[in-house]
């Protein structure tokens, strides 16, 4: 087996940390990826990109290296003549292949920067599309020019889009709605059954839990199973409340529940993203209000146990010294996590450019210490600049953090997007005790091994 | 046409009981006429006497799923993204630069002390008001903070989507760029909408190397038996795999374009007496053009399989004409096959008779069929993503491809002779010798070629086609990509990626032919496969067989 | 932080192998220890020695150590004057106080070599207990010489004496039994889950899940809750079927299944450690067989991510060279479950006297290569000694192999008992699909945080 | 008795507004009469000045659970066990042996190429066949096969519960053994039946020690101001800790009885010239046989607390009487607090007033309380697990203890002054006028001297009188072992291993003692007991006030 390019430690003397036209190592994807991802949570649908194939090839080599699950999106494969006359014909015949192909029960129509260049008129298009193609099925469009936010950006808007798109009038029903945002397969089938345990029909959207983590096929699958139904969608304005995750959320962006809010008033309760003991606690006690129903006995205990381990371990956690990057809520969530247990978040970074990231982090973790580096808009060479000078014990985070790991010789423990250097990256669970515990079971143990590893004569009781 | 295509015997009548051409139309059935007529000819029966016509290099079918990439990913991505010690910079919104970000597995070794710029991934990351006022003092900026922080020999400019369209004008941004920081600063136009594929990248990305980097450096190289590997990627080794070969032939690489090289490599490159072609489709125009500027002869070889590595090494040394290498050579063939054969010959033994499908690349899809062939595997269906006719029927069907206008608008540089340094490296007479004899110069004679008659030869295949062909002709292995890799696992077949090779390798050499033997072996012989359906299931299916899958999808 | 001893590796001439007399780091514990564990198990009861305060002392440090939890266990306080005139006084004393401090709701005694040795009347003696103590709970007994067998056997001693000594004529109702052997909480927690997930009543014998893995405590207990209670073994005569695990009971033992088969025609269902998909496939088919229920489609799915997780990783571990140890049946487990994923066991060691090991192995799993070492009765050293000709690529086992683990440099995959540096030992999942899932991410992603770290360049895709 | 105990002023009048007698009331209420009668003498207020009889070293009562190990436990696991290069072999069945393998953290480091026998735990393991016809055979081939496989120096046996029982002659064994092999092997008769607690155990190990190592070697050393540390395990270092500080004023250690020495050390130790014990409990024995043998004075220190530290370095110093060592000492004090000072200062500002209680060991109850009183935490209540009524009051009561049953079958050597090797190491007029100036010499002041009045004091305390104590008088945090710290945090109070230190230290010196205040800060400020009760459960509980919880649990 021959090795890769040799991650050569930078030479101290660069100053890294003063750039601004260039971002070298980027800590975001683009926005359309979030939007394929959402569209891959839809029962029956397939994600579509307006523009051309290399955005699709790309997007999906990313996504599958990562759930190591097909992942396929289809494109209206402009090329040059599209680009320069329009994409009114490829996107015409996209549709129409797409759907005799696949039968799909949705299609999800993100834009491009090449479609967003030129100015597509896409609901108009879209609507020449209805009339000329008769099988169409519901189309649902999202516009995401990735010079516009980042993938986590494209994520949300396309959520919102759905339900903007999809949602009929309200036929109460007494179900909830969940808007877990840019989660792990394991997450979102944990939540799931966190909500069915307090007695409440729940619609997840989106919900990749089984597209993207699924079994292998006895019988050959088109489209995988699993997914939020476009029929389920529809009647989200009948539910009893929007559960809504994101701190960032809470403050100015005009949210897929604030338009369930507003348009039929469907109550939403934005709460963090529920990882860690504050945010999952707000999440049980957000159930027992909707539900009326006092928290089961097996989520307690649950608890229970997470709290006993924190006992027992918090030695060797406790006052160690944490960088933490991703996406702004999975920071948020995470450094809540952190402060819970004693360690102590130096630099919380955000790679998207997201004003409310500090305000949403100090109000959701006011114990934060004011030292705390907290920036959105960061690579990772920023990262790893700021982050060195302040001698962190550890990293959290997707798995392009692992040049700075090794730079610094600490571990990285793995969360967020992408986790292409393990098995079972997509089925990291972030959310609720049982997250919690496997989040915590997983620092303590990789400091306790390398306290024994590097320990000259080795520990056997630690 | 020379007489070195070893044509196969023998004629793949029917597998699983089905034969090609019921296949064929297994997978075209059902299609909209338009499409029909397109698929129809990329899906071809081969002839390895009188290749077919295959419609190879079309434009992709809208909301068809492809595993092609774009212009900028065979650009950036492929052909110059190896060169380590080059500054990269893509010049767009955020997403193509992470996505070119180490993710093809090009290995690079550094030396002490110097920065790999490999690991970095330079984007002006563009924001909306670069689209709607120009982004030409962002990358102007970028460039300069680039040279400010790394200081390195070159830097090289990507265009993306939407750079072309709003007109940003990177190769004089990168012209003022140069004179005013003193090094190589190029830009490439290689905006994902041109061509139809990755191959227009290609094309691209050898016009650039060849304008600003080829010949730079004239320094002469007084080794014995120079040469340049074109069309290798270093992929999981590879390059070094070849490279240690050569070396213990006698043997000299001034560069492998581009894998494992370096900017000052490249700019002296042309001091070689020889380039020896490895992936056709990506690198020919450069051996063509390097021929008629330098007079450098170049041929195509293949170092995957340990029959064509022994093949290649003989054919170079053949060119060299020179006895004590021709020995040196049979040497350490000899050497290298006492090691393998026992190898090849017990994993052979094993898997002889399975049958694999390759859809792959532009050249891999044909390389591999020897690797696989090697433990006697044959490869029943095989196409490319990204190739043109020529890398299907051969070279000598270049003159009747019809230039479309995506081919047409990639520029075709004007090359003349040099005229202080052209310099024929071979007589006009040895080389004509050689070409008596059967030797193929400035020829690559294709995949269908070495292909059994029958055989299943599918262009730019799609997941419709994939999903009959694994149903019907039960593959024992496909060699494929990330992208319909566990599409392919999901059915129950194994899938080696032939990209990223699953992160093993090297595969290329002798040695690295046991490597792959020994990887398929073990994906050959993993009992995970067996597993898939539970016994409950398997218990109440025998009890009560069910309806075939797809009437049940239908219900 | 100072560190401990030298791990110094053998002078390689150096002969470990031969030793017959002297048992060397040995790789099994003392049989009362596997009782005590056993009546912890028991809802309100707790363990009481027979014997000296010392043996008590070091059984509780010892379980303590795995399971970081409170365990008491009483004991008579032999002295030299009960050493020599029997134990009598102080067993009447040592129940009286138990009775009257902690209000059991059961008394489990264990005895130990001193009082086997001095060759205490246990019978006769409790009888007198029994009659001079009025408030005496059920007092159950077992025989713990630990110079006859190992903590497996004092486990399993343990589990038919309860059998023999607590259940009542048939009531019939339509729950199992479910006898699982000396496994971890988690697996006790999971098992009941699975088994209930058939709609079947279950009372599983011993169930420590609770009562070794608690939550912090809300308000003082003396007895921590959970465990079997003693009306539901009462009732075990009237169950349906009991399954019972582990491999090495099919052959001759006499068990507690063949206990309650045999005084009360329970239907006994031999199966073997549920651990890796044989042996978890064969109890999901004995409880739909018993349930008359199909498989619920939560397990099906857990099952085929399982598959799908182990289609994409399976280089990562194939042809991977193994050395298995610790109890018989969880060896046996480990080994079936190795062989499915294509990781090669070279050397499967039991430290207790099994002479049903190597054949239950062999049956059980009968495509273990004929070359792989299966041997009972091995200490560490010969472990060690035998293991390193093998050249292993891993160790699976207790935290007893560290040593070995270090000085071979390679990894070591915790499980079984006991696991004492590392937090959550106690809660290593070890069955089911799910457990399986958990091995096999853990031992792929061993090896590639190996490769990754001992690559000279650094691998950021693997 | 000596002056030299400076006890301390004020009274414990009430602890969450509740009185020592109130809690102790509370404690004894409803045991059985005779139960009671026992408990009553091991719970004690203190009083500094007059230190009242406590109940200490009688048997446990049977039933209830004690933290005390085995007499087996305190020879092998405590004073022997730490020797490493001696081999031990544990002779009877699997588990003594097992539980005595590595459990406690006496550390040693060993030099290159040699083995440390103490990651090994060998035991001969016996079987049914061996009780019933004797394991002598047994022990004798399992000394054999040890020596055979390590060439050790020295070979030790102990006896288990069952080898008392059936009457196999150890001694004999390992003195034929050392006959055959030519290396010292020696017995301990330490069945764990014997005694009320580990202490017996030590006595035991004493005496073997004194009897089979003491004096074998009389190689002179010269170095200038030698001593031996008695009672000291290096327990996470701390014995390297003192060796450290030691080694800065000059002062060198020949010994430490018995924590990372080697079996050389120990038989030379006799040419020290003074003997200061750490743990009274555990060495007293060897200090008295040791100066009626030798000669050498033995004196009490205590290294744990930056106070009690210098205190004890300028003890030595003075004893020597050397103006050069005391202006080292005074030195090394100096540089060492000036660390220190502003780091206990910070601590203490956070912590002052805080309560902890301490049950633990046989010294380590006393001498913690210097080391928590350094950052203003109060012991209010302290017990140890096995120590004797001369630790609590001092060893002028010694000749008040009666000698029971259990004592009386512990072996008293009968120790003389060596014929040749007897040698004052101090003038008896250099020593009597140190004691004029109120140097304590072979004594022990005990631990009650030292707290405050009215403080609890609770001999082998039970899981019971614990609650009462947690509850009553809400402790921030307790000194304990494994075996009741998960007890303690369960009901939410932090519990500080003192046994094994949770796995750290060392806490021993003024860097030890940094090492602990930053310990202790650390658990008093997690976060993590706040979060125990759900908030759900707490609004419910605010809701609707519960019935306490004991009627709970009764209901």
């Amino acid at each position: 087996m021959i090795e890769e390019f040799s991650l050569a430690e930078e030479p101290q003397s660069r100053d890294l940390s003063h750039c601004t036209a260039a971002t070298r190592n980027a800590c975001k994807l683009c926005t359309p990826l979030g939007a394929c991802l959402v569209f891959r949570g839809i029962q029956g649908a397939i994600p579509f990109l307006h523009g051309s194939q290399g955005c699709s090839t790309y997007i999906r080599r990313y996504l599958i290296s990562h759930f190591r699950e097909p992942m396929d999106i289809a494109a209206s494969n402009f090329n040059e003549d599209s680009a320069v006359f329009g994409g009114a014909k490829n996107l015409h015949a996209g549709l129409k292949n797409v759907s005799r192909q696949y039968k799909p029960a949705m299609i999800g129509v993100a834009t491009t920067c090449l479609s967003e260049t030129i100015g597509e008129d896409m609901a108009a298009l879209l609507l020449d599309c209805r009339r000329a193609i008769p099988d169409l099925p519901p189309v649902v469009h999202v516009s995401t020019a990735s010079y516009r936010g980042s993938h986590i950006d494209g994520f949300h808007d396309a959520v919102t889009a759905l339900i903007d798109q999809l949602v009929l009038p309200p036929d109460p029903h007494g179900g909830v709605n969940l808007l877990p945002g840019m989660l792990s397969t394991a997450d979102l089938r944990h939540l799931r059954e966190l909500v069915e345990a307090f007695g409440l029909p729940v619609t997840m959207l989106p919900d990749y839990s089984d597209t993207l983590d699924g079994p292998t096929w006895m019988d050959y699958e088109a489209l995988p199973e699993g997914g939020t139904s476009v029929e389920a969608i529809r009647r989200m304005s009948g539910a009893r409340a929007t559960l809504e995750f994101g701190d960032t959320l809470r403050f100015t962006r005009r949210t897929a529940a604030t338009n369930l809010a507003e348009r039929f008033g469907v109550v939403r309760e934005n709460l963090g993203t529920p990882i860690g003991l504050r945010a999952t606690e707000a999440m049980i006690q957000a159930l027992e209000r909707i539900s009326g129903r006092p928290c089961p006995t097996a989520i307690t205990a649950e608890r229970g146990r997470l709290l006993d381990s924190m006992v027992d371990a918090h030695k060797v956690v406790f006052g160690k010294r944490a960088v933490v990057y991703g996406e702004a809520d999975l920071v948020i969530g995470l450094t809540s996590f952190l402060c819970e247990i004693g360690v102590e978040p130096v630099l919380c970074a955000s790679g998207g450019k997201s004003e409310h990231f500090p305000t949403a982090l100090r109000v959701a973790v006011p114990e934060l210490p004011s030292t705390c580096v907290v920036r959105d808009n960061m690579d990772f060479v920023d990262i790893d600049a700021v982050g060195k000078e302040l001698k962190p014990d550890i990293l959290i985070g997707n798995s392009k953090g692992y040049g700075m790991a090794r730079a610094l010789d600490i571990p990285l423990v793995r969360a967020g997007f992408p986790i292409h250097d393990r098995l079972g990256g997509q089925r990291v669970l972030h959310v609720g005790y049982r997250g919690a515990q496997q989040f915590y079971d997983q620092i303590v143990n990789t400091f306790l091994a390398r306290k024994q590893e590097k320990s000259t004569v080795g520990y056997s009781y630690l | 046409m020379s007489t070195e295509a070893t044509i196969p015997t023998g004629t793949i009548e029917e597998v699983e009981g089905v034969t090609p051409d019921a296949l064929r139309e297994q997978m075209l059935k059902g299609l909209p006429s338009k499409t029909l007529r397109k698929r129809a000819k990329q899906i071809v029966p081969n002839d390895p006497e009188t290749p077919p016509e295959i419609g190879a290099n079309s434009r992709t079918i809208p909301g068809i799923i492809t595993q092609r990439g774009c212009t900028y990913a065979g650009c950036r991505g492929v052909v110059i993204g190896p060169i380590h010690d080059i500054l990269h910079i893509t010049h767009g919104p955020v997403g193509c630069g992470y996505y070119s970000w180490m993710t093809r597995r090009n290995l690079a070794r550094v030396p002490e002390g110097q920065t790999n710029y490999m690991q970095y991934c330079m984007t002006t990351d563009m924001q909306e008001d670069h689209i709607v006022f120009g982004g030409e003092k962002r990358l102007a900026e970028a460039i300069r903070e680039a040279y400010r922080l790394f200081k390195p020999k070159a830097i090289s400019v990507y265009a993306t989507c939407p750079v072309g369209l709003i007109g940003d004008d990177i190769h004089s941004v990168c012209r003022q760029a140069k004179e005013e920081l003193g090094i190589n600063v190029f830009g490439f136009s290689c905006e994902g909408y041109k061509g139809v594929s990755q191959s227009a990248g290609h094309h691209i990305a050898n016009n650039g190397v060849f304008k600003h980097m080829i010949g730079l450096d004239d320094t002469p190289n007084d080794a014995k038996y120079k040469i340049n590997i074109l069309g290798e990627y270093n992929i999981g080794g590879d390059a070094w795999a070849i490279d240690e070969l050569l070396k213990k032939c006698g043997i000299t690489i001034l560069a492998t374009l581009s894998g494992g090289v370096s900017y000052d490599e490249i700019i002296n490159c042309h001091q070689a007496d020889l380039n020896v072609v490895m992936c056709h489709r990506s690198i020919n125009y450069m051996a063509e053009m390097m021929e008629t500027k330098f007079g450098i002869p170049w041929f195509k070889v293949n170092f995957i399989g340990a029959d064509s590595t022994a093949k290649s090494l003989r054919k170079i040394a053949k060119y060299f004409d020179d006895k004590e290498l021709m020995d040196r050579v049979e040497e350490v063939i000899a050497a290298e096959l006492a090691v393998l054969r026992p190898i090849q010959a017990e994993i052979k033994a094993k898997h002889q008779g399975k049958k694999a499908a390759i859809f792959v690349g532009g050249s891999r899809a044909h390389h591999y069929q020897d690797l696989f062939g090697d433990i006697g595997i044959e490869t029943v269906s095989a196409g490319y993503e990204f190739a043109h006719r020529d890398d299907y029927e051969g070279r000598d069907v270049l003159p009747n491809i019809k230039i479309d206008a995506d081919s047409r608008n990639i520029e075709e540089l004007d090359v003349e002779p040099d005229e202080t340094r052209f310099r024929p490296r071979i007589s006009p007479e040895a080389k004509q010798k050689l070409i008596d004899a059967g030797f193929a110069f400035s020829d690559y004679l294709g995949m269908m070629r070495e292909m059994k008659k029958r055989a299943l030869v599918i262009d730019d295949i799609s997941h419709h086609e994939l999903e009959h062909l694994i149903k019907t002709w039960k593959p024992d292995i496909i060699g494929s990509g990330i992208k319909d890799k566990f599409i392919i696992e999901k059915m129950g077949v194994p899938c080696k990626q032939l990209h990223s090779y699953d992160y093993g390798g090297p595969y290329a050499s002798f040695a690295g032919a046991i490597n792959f033997y020994k990887e398929i072996d073990r994906m050959l012989s993993t009992k995970v496969w067996s597993y898939v359906v539970p016994p409950w299931v398997k218990d109440r299916k025998a009890a009560a067989p069910e309806a075939p899958a797809e009437e049940q999808k239908a219900a």
